[in-house]
């Protein structure tokens, strides 16, 4: 299917819950808010002719004013993939878990919390996953400063 | 867990210091006696941020970066990159430079899969098959140090072109090679491979059923160790994979069920000889060129974003790049296929013993590099 | 011990010793004498296997120490072995750690009292030589366990374990196959048992019946198992357990656990050579024996070592489950079948 | 019960089997050399140790800009009115002194990204590999090491400590 086709049955699905669509784009995407993204992610995942069932990518990044967790979505059986976009504020981000739908997801959702501070609701594990569990702050941010001393050792 | 398990549970923590958890991996076991409850991989202790240091570099700087990830399949991580950087510059390559670079990854791809079944040979605790994957490891790594310079970490795949032309004779010693080497994966197969010990400790331990497989996002040699048909390569070529003649092997389940450390195992060993095929019709691919011809004078992208994937030896390596214009990436994301496979360990570890759980980790062919980046 | 003793006798004023020296003096350096031979040995077989692995890995292993194909390599890693400090760490049980690697090795030493390296036993013939050698084969399991449980470390309790239930369940196997040449002979004195093999290699118990002949591959795999190697490593898999048992030991105490893995396969190899292979008899029939006896017999000992190695570094390791279903649905059984036809060929 | 039997049979078959390749083994010769006294020839496009020509370094401070790990550092001053014109080797006018140009090898990556972007080739990497230390600043690598003779910014004394 081609993305187009897949922006045109996300924006009759969900209407306004999709905020922007780029089907056109080198990466074809779509905005969608942040409360509707468990809808979205549970549609594509069951609608027969979407069946996104692998979750390749589940990462975010810091736009400055914003964050953005990026899904990408492939469909083992059509073999087409889309993109979607959830835009949070930078304080105090959060945003629904996918875990129930994509096993992966679980790792990707901890890895992104990791690294931007974005708390996922309902997610069964939330720790830092590649950081240590008492590290301060979200490397990945842009306004981030490493620190200088860590457990008394020199970063 | 209680229900199920009689007797007290012990945590065993195996790692970060163990032999065989081919590096700095922790796993939390709760074990009942010789039975694993519960197998909880901790990771993180080679994490160094390179998505943060990349940000700071240049995107060619970004390449000796990208290869240090999965330092056992360098090649594979920089032409991804190389790949998608390519696609947002929209700079075309010549034959020459695209035939180079299969016959690469494809070299490299067998120089990993030699790893992955030396060291599980390792595990299973044959010492034989490591030496000898290496012996033939080595003289891959000579094509590369020759041509390169490197035999480990190579910057070898430029945006837009290659660092290096091939030396001369460089077809025929490798043609050489690949003559060479085929009867040495029977060779293997007969040790290892083949071996009844080997198969009862694999083959009905580690089982990732397709569904599985799928939602916990494993791909490459162990998805298709679950009998899934798919391959990057075949389903969405890149770098003209389509020309190639080869095919996509899946594990059959000779032994026990679809998906068993053992089905993943011999994907890999299958694999390395389509290689070997790519690698023949490649070079008789190969026609005369300059492999520095497209190589732009300064790398400086325009806005966008972009998402390429290519199949690396361990699965599938996307790159999620964000680029705003300015000579350095704004954001790069790395979906890393081990990190994902390692995600499904859990699922495929539950009431296995401890023994299995060294089978199950060696048939997953996990770099930490990679995972934790 | 009686030729000992007679050299002693040479030395002068050695027989104006009180009687009690004169009793204990022989025992003493008899123990010496073969401790001595026994650690000459073992370092040989170290060196042994490490050529074998190397060769078979297309490597060439030691080379450097002592000039030729590194012979010195091994003398040299045992002397640093022993010059290594000696840890014993905070939280072990310290007794019970430190005994631990001696137990082992007293299981394999004193098991060799009664092995006929030549005409006569090293030190004694005892009547009932090979059930002596048996039930010293279980010490070893008894200091193994206290290595485990004392180091207080996860892996070695797992190693410990696992070595009890595996010496525990190989040895019922090993020891049935035996039974099956102690009918054909009648007796359980390993002298005896070699004397009834003597005149050529027809007579060996190994070709003498087909079921001697299966018993002595039971036997083989079995004391494979009693002595931890592989394909039945599990108490020190390397690869899960990180060291099993001797994890937590170091320098000179490890030493003598590795004196004792080697001391334990010579002395398997060789009950095997006792019992099937004529143990110091010639091979060729004929009324001469052209080589020396104890060299024929260190050769063929050596001969199943070299094939312990080799099988070593070419199959991998089972599981535990496997190894326990190997031992008691597979080769119990054979075994069983063995004694009852090696019975019915004594009395037939 | 057919099952069992043909457990062991194919283990036992199997097992021989592996045993009997390893065999051959013994007869082939050995892949590996003998270190310390047999070396290998690296291949000239080998990339070990960096060396800077510095009599042809037109302290363009490319190769600072272009390494991934900041390992260069190199501090010029332009030449007085009154010197000499120099010439690098192929003919490159150096308008500029490099007075401290130091590469710590401990923190290079080998990435040889410093050695394309050379403008004059005086940046090259060596074969040498061998090149092991004790204390790890003596990774640090002083191509140049002279007083800047403007004497504005004082010589930095970290740099010359080995």
């Amino acid at each position: 299917m081609k993305p187009q086709e897949i922006s045109v049955i996300l924006t009759e699905k969900f209407g306004a819950r999709i905020l922007e669509s780029q089907p056109e784009a080198m990466n074809p995407w779509s905005a969608v808010e942040a409360t509707a993204i468990l809808d979205v992610c549970r549609f594509m995942r069951t609608e027969d002719s979407l069946c996104m069932d692998h979750l390749e990518l589940l990462g975010g990044v810091d736009y400055k004013d914003r964050i953005e967790i990026v899904y990408i979505l492939y469909s083992m059986k059509h073999y087409h993939r889309y993109t979607m976009k959830c835009r949070l504020p930078r304080e105090n981000p959060s945003i629904p878990s996918v875990e129930s739908i994509w096993g992966v997801a679980n790792w990707h959702e901890r890895e992104a919390f990791d690294m931007f501070g974005v708390v996922f609701e309902g997610h069964s594990d939330l720790r830092r996953i590649l950081c240590p569990d008492d590290w301060e702050g979200y490397p990945l941010r842009k306004d981030y400063r490493p620190p200088k001393i860590y457990r008394g050792m020199p970063v | 867990m209680e229900a199920e398990y009689s007797g007290e549970i012990m945590t065993l923590s195996m790692g970060p210091q163990h032999p065989s958890t081919h590096g700095v991996l922790r796993l939390e076991l709760k074990t009942d006696g010789e039975i694993v409850a519960d197998a909880i991989p901790h990771i993180g202790y080679l994490h160094r941020c390179f998505e943060k240091h990349a940000e700071n570099v240049e995107y060619p700087g970004v390449v000796p970066f990208v290869d240090r990830m999965d330092y056992c399949a360098a090649m594979n991580m920089e032409l991804g990159y190389v790949l998608a950087i390519e696609k947002l510059l929209g700079i075309q390559i010549n034959n020459r430079v695209r035939c180079l670079r299969i016959i690469m990854a494809e070299l490299d791809r067998i120089a990993s899969h030699l790893i992955a079944a030396g060291t599980y040979g390792n595990d299973i605790g044959s010492f034989t098959p490591f030496m000898w994957c290496f012996r033939d490891r080595e003289t891959i790594l000579d094509f590369f140090e020759e041509t390169c310079g490197a035999r480990l970490l190579y910057n070898y795949n430029w945006v837009g072109g290659l660092m290096h032309d091939v030396k001369p004779g460089f077809e025929k010693r490798v043609i050489e090679f690949v003559d060479y080497f085929e009867p040495q994966v029977d060779n293997l197969n007969k040790l290892l491979s083949d071996n009844y010990i080997f198969i009862r400790r694999t083959a009905n331990v580690g089982i990732l059923t397709p569904e599985t497989a799928i939602s916990y996002g494993v791909t490459g040699p162990n998805l298709r160790g679950s009998g899934v048909q798919f391959d990057v390569r075949r389903n969405e070529a890149y770098l003209g994979y389509e020309e190639f003649e080869f095919d996509v092997p899946v594990g059959k389940g000779e032994y026990g069920p679809v998906g068993s450390c053992w089905d993943r195992y011999m994907v890999r060993i299958r694999e390395v000889r389509e290689s070997c095929k790519i690698i023949r019709q490649a070079v008789a691919k190969l026609t005369p060129g300059d492999v520095h011809e497209s190589i732009p004078k300064r790398v400086k992208p325009p806005a966008g974003e972009i998402y390429m994937r290519t199949e690396c030896p361990r699965g599938e390596l996307g790159y999620y790049i964000v680029s705003d214009g300015s000579t350095k990436p704004y954001r790069i994301k790395v979906k890393s296929p081990c990190f994902t496979v390692m995600s499904a360990f859990r699922e495929a570890s539950k009431g296995t013993m401890i023994a299995d759980i060294i089978a199950i980790l060696g048939s997953f062919d996990i770099v930490l590099g990679e995972i934790d980046r | 011990m009686e030729s000992i003793a007679w050299l002693l006798h040479l030395i002068p004023k050695y027989d104006t010793l009180p009687e009690l020296w004169r009793a204990l003096i022989p025992i003493v350096v008899s123990c010496v004498l073969f401790f001595a031979l026994l650690c000459l040995i073992v370092l040989f077989l170290v060196w042994l296997e490490r050529k074998i692995s190397a060769h078979i890995q297309d490597r060439l292993g030691p080379m450097y120490v002592g000039g030729w194909h590194g012979w010195a390599q091994t003398i040299a890693d045992s002397l640093k072995l022993l010059l290594k400090e000696d840890i014993v760490p905070d939280s072990t049980d310290k007794l019970l750690f430190k005994m631990a690697p001696f137990i082992v090795f007293l299981g394999a030493f004193a098991a060799y009292v009664v092995v006929p390296f030549g005409i006569s036993s090293f030190v004694t013939d005892l009547n009932i030589g090979i059930l002596y050698v048996v039930a010293l084969g279980s010490l070893s399991v008894i200091g193994i366990i206290m290595a485990g449980w004392a180091s207080n470390n996860k892996y070695s309790l797992y190693g410990g374990m696992r070595a009890a239930a595996q010496i525990i369940s190989y040895e019922i196997p090993a020891a049935i196959a035996l039974m099956t040449v102690i009918i054909q002979v009648g007796s359980l004195s390993m002298v005896d048992i070699v004397n009834a093999q003597k005149g050529g290699i027809h007579h060996w118990f190994l070709f003498r019946n087909p079921f001697t002949f299966l018993a002595f591959f039971i036997y083989f795999i079995a004391s494979l198992a009693e002595v931890n190697r592989t394909p039945f490593d599990i108490p020190e898999a390397e690869s899960e357990l990180v060291a099993g048992f001797h994890t937590e030991y170091s320098g000179m105490r490890f030493a003598f656990f590795f004196l004792a893995e080697y001391a334990n396969m010579l002395l398997v190899t060789s009950v095997a050579t006792t019992l099937f292979l004529g143990g110091w008899t010639q091979i060729l029939p004929g009324p001469t024996q052209i080589i020396p006896g104890p060299i024929l017999f260190f050769l063929k000992a050596f001969a199943i070592i070299f094939v312990q190695m080799w099988l070593r570094w070419s199959v991998p390791r089972l599981r535990v489950d496997q190894l326990m279903y190997l031992s008691w649905k597979v080769l119990l059984p054979i075994s069983f079948v063995l004694v009852l036809g090696a019975g019915w060929m004594a009395v037939r | 019960m057919l099952r069992y039997f043909k457990d062991i049979g194919l283990g036992i078959v199997t097992v021989l089997n592996s045993m009997w390749v390893a065999c051959r083994h013994f007869f082939t010769p050995a892949v590996t050399i003998q270190y310390p006294t047999e070396k290998w020839t690296m291949p000239e496009r080998a990339r070990a140790r960096l060396f800077n020509k510095i009599e042809d370094c037109i302290g363009c401070s490319q190769c600072a800009r272009v390494c991934p790990t900041r390992c260069i550092t190199l501090k010029t001053e332009k030449r007085g009115k009154d010197e000499p014109e120099h010439f690098a080797s192929d003919g490159t006018p150096i308008k500029l002194r490099t007075y401290l140009y130091d590469i710590d090898m401990a923190l290079c990556c080998y990435c040889a990204l410093c050695t394309f972007t050379c403008p004059t080739h005086c940046l090259q990497m060596t074969p040498a590999y061998e090149y092991s230390v004790y204390d790890l600043r003596d990774h640090i690598y002083h191509f140049a090491n002279e007083k800047p003779v403007t004497s504005s910014p004082p010589a930095e004394p970290t740099a010359a400590t080995s």
